[in-house]
């Protein structure tokens, strides 16, 4: 089980800031692809990766990363804080 | 070196105040304060600033931890601000002490860029004509490349 | 676009606060602070800063109004203090405000090297040793090149 | 009649701040070389010009700077302030 985080317009989109996914997936990629076959709200917040940026277990990383012993993923827009 | 992320406003004057003072051992302290910007039209309502608890603070920790190693600081400190903000409310500040100028003055550029475009946090402006949230700029995430 | 040259102290918070707050057309503000930096011994007694009264504002003037001319600022704002200085006192501030961080903190850069070398201010320093003036460093006069 | 002033280590050498001065001088060079040649003072301050600057009317110049109709000179060592 790996916690799932969405934020701003992602979050918007999926329509919940967490959820709880069971998943063999690899990669976050891979992870990816399990949850925009699930509904349509999935598969149109991911439509384009390439506008979105991923955390694993609190840190940046790339859609290439593994999910071994991962405890935590969130995705989100590119940042606009400051 | 201190990282604070709060709801609640903070003092300006009594932070940088609270910063510089009875500090002999680093001549420059140099200051950036976000202030939130109306619109053009200056129909902006408030702003929303959405952010990842927990991941934000080891972020924002984790570039004044760079920042130190990079240029010869004495301190730095961040306050960011979430929650509803109206315009002309203060955002967020950073804040370094270096003996030199040069180094105190890139140290707080650099903690800005990072902070843009490496923190996670996000706006929603709220305006008369409905809510969009804010695009990142192409220029703050080619900001990084310098440093 | 303010210029103060004034022997008492200034209240770095007040300034500060009051320069940042119920700005909502700029969204960013640098403030860098010039602190009496002890020697490496820690030996500093005091230190004069000696000026000359008349010039020293119309120079200080003319930097600003060239800062505002070569940056989009909303308004900069200098304070130097002169006379008699202690380790850890506050001996200027500058202030900048923009819509863009970049340029309030190009703005306030060029402010500094500027005032540096080019406003007429003279520093001695008194030490347990002896009283010596501080000479200018050609890094100093070398920052203008860039601008 | 024009006003000579001294600041830092030139006020110092030269051991007063301010003085009023009845020169010929064409430009601020042939002034420093009359000034240098009253006192030995005068001649130890103005050693290097190199290491001077000089205001005339309270805006920096350089040794060339012309005197004609100008009220107020000054001499200073490089500037320290910020």
């Amino acid at each position: 089980m790996i916690d799932v985080l969405y934020f701003a317009w992602v979050r918007e989109r999926i329509g919940l800031p967490k959820e709880q996914v069971e998943t063999g997936a690899a990669t976050v990629a891979e992870l990816v692809e399990e949850l925009k076959a699930r509904e349509e709200r999935y598969a149109a917040a991911f439509e384009d990766v390439s506008a979105l940026r991923v955390a694993v277990d609190q840190e940046l990383t790339d859609f290439d990363a593994p999910l071994a012993g991962v405890r935590e993923v969130a995705f989100f827009p590119p940042m606009t804080g400051g | 070196m201190t990282v604070r992320v709060q709801e609640q406003a903070f003092d300006l004057g009594a932070e940088v105040q609270a910063f510089a003072l009875g500090r002999d051992d680093a001549g420059a302290v140099v200051n950036f304060t976000g202030i939130v910007r109306n619109t053009p039209d200056g129909d902006l309502e408030r702003m929303e600033m959405e952010h990842y608890p927990g991941m934000t603070e080891n972020a924002l920790k984790g570039i004044e931890a760079e920042a130190m190693k990079r240029w010869n600081l004495k301190d730095c400190l961040i306050i960011h601000r979430y929650g509803t903000l109206r315009p002309g409310d203060l955002i967020m500040m950073v804040a370094t002490a270096s003996p030199h100028r040069g180094d105190a003055f890139e140290a707080a550029m650099f903690l800005m860029d990072y902070l843009k475009s490496r923190a996670p946090f996000w706006k929603k402006e709220y305006t008369t004509d409905g809510a969009e949230w804010v695009a990142a700029k192409d220029e703050d995430e080619d900001a990084l490349t310098k440093w």
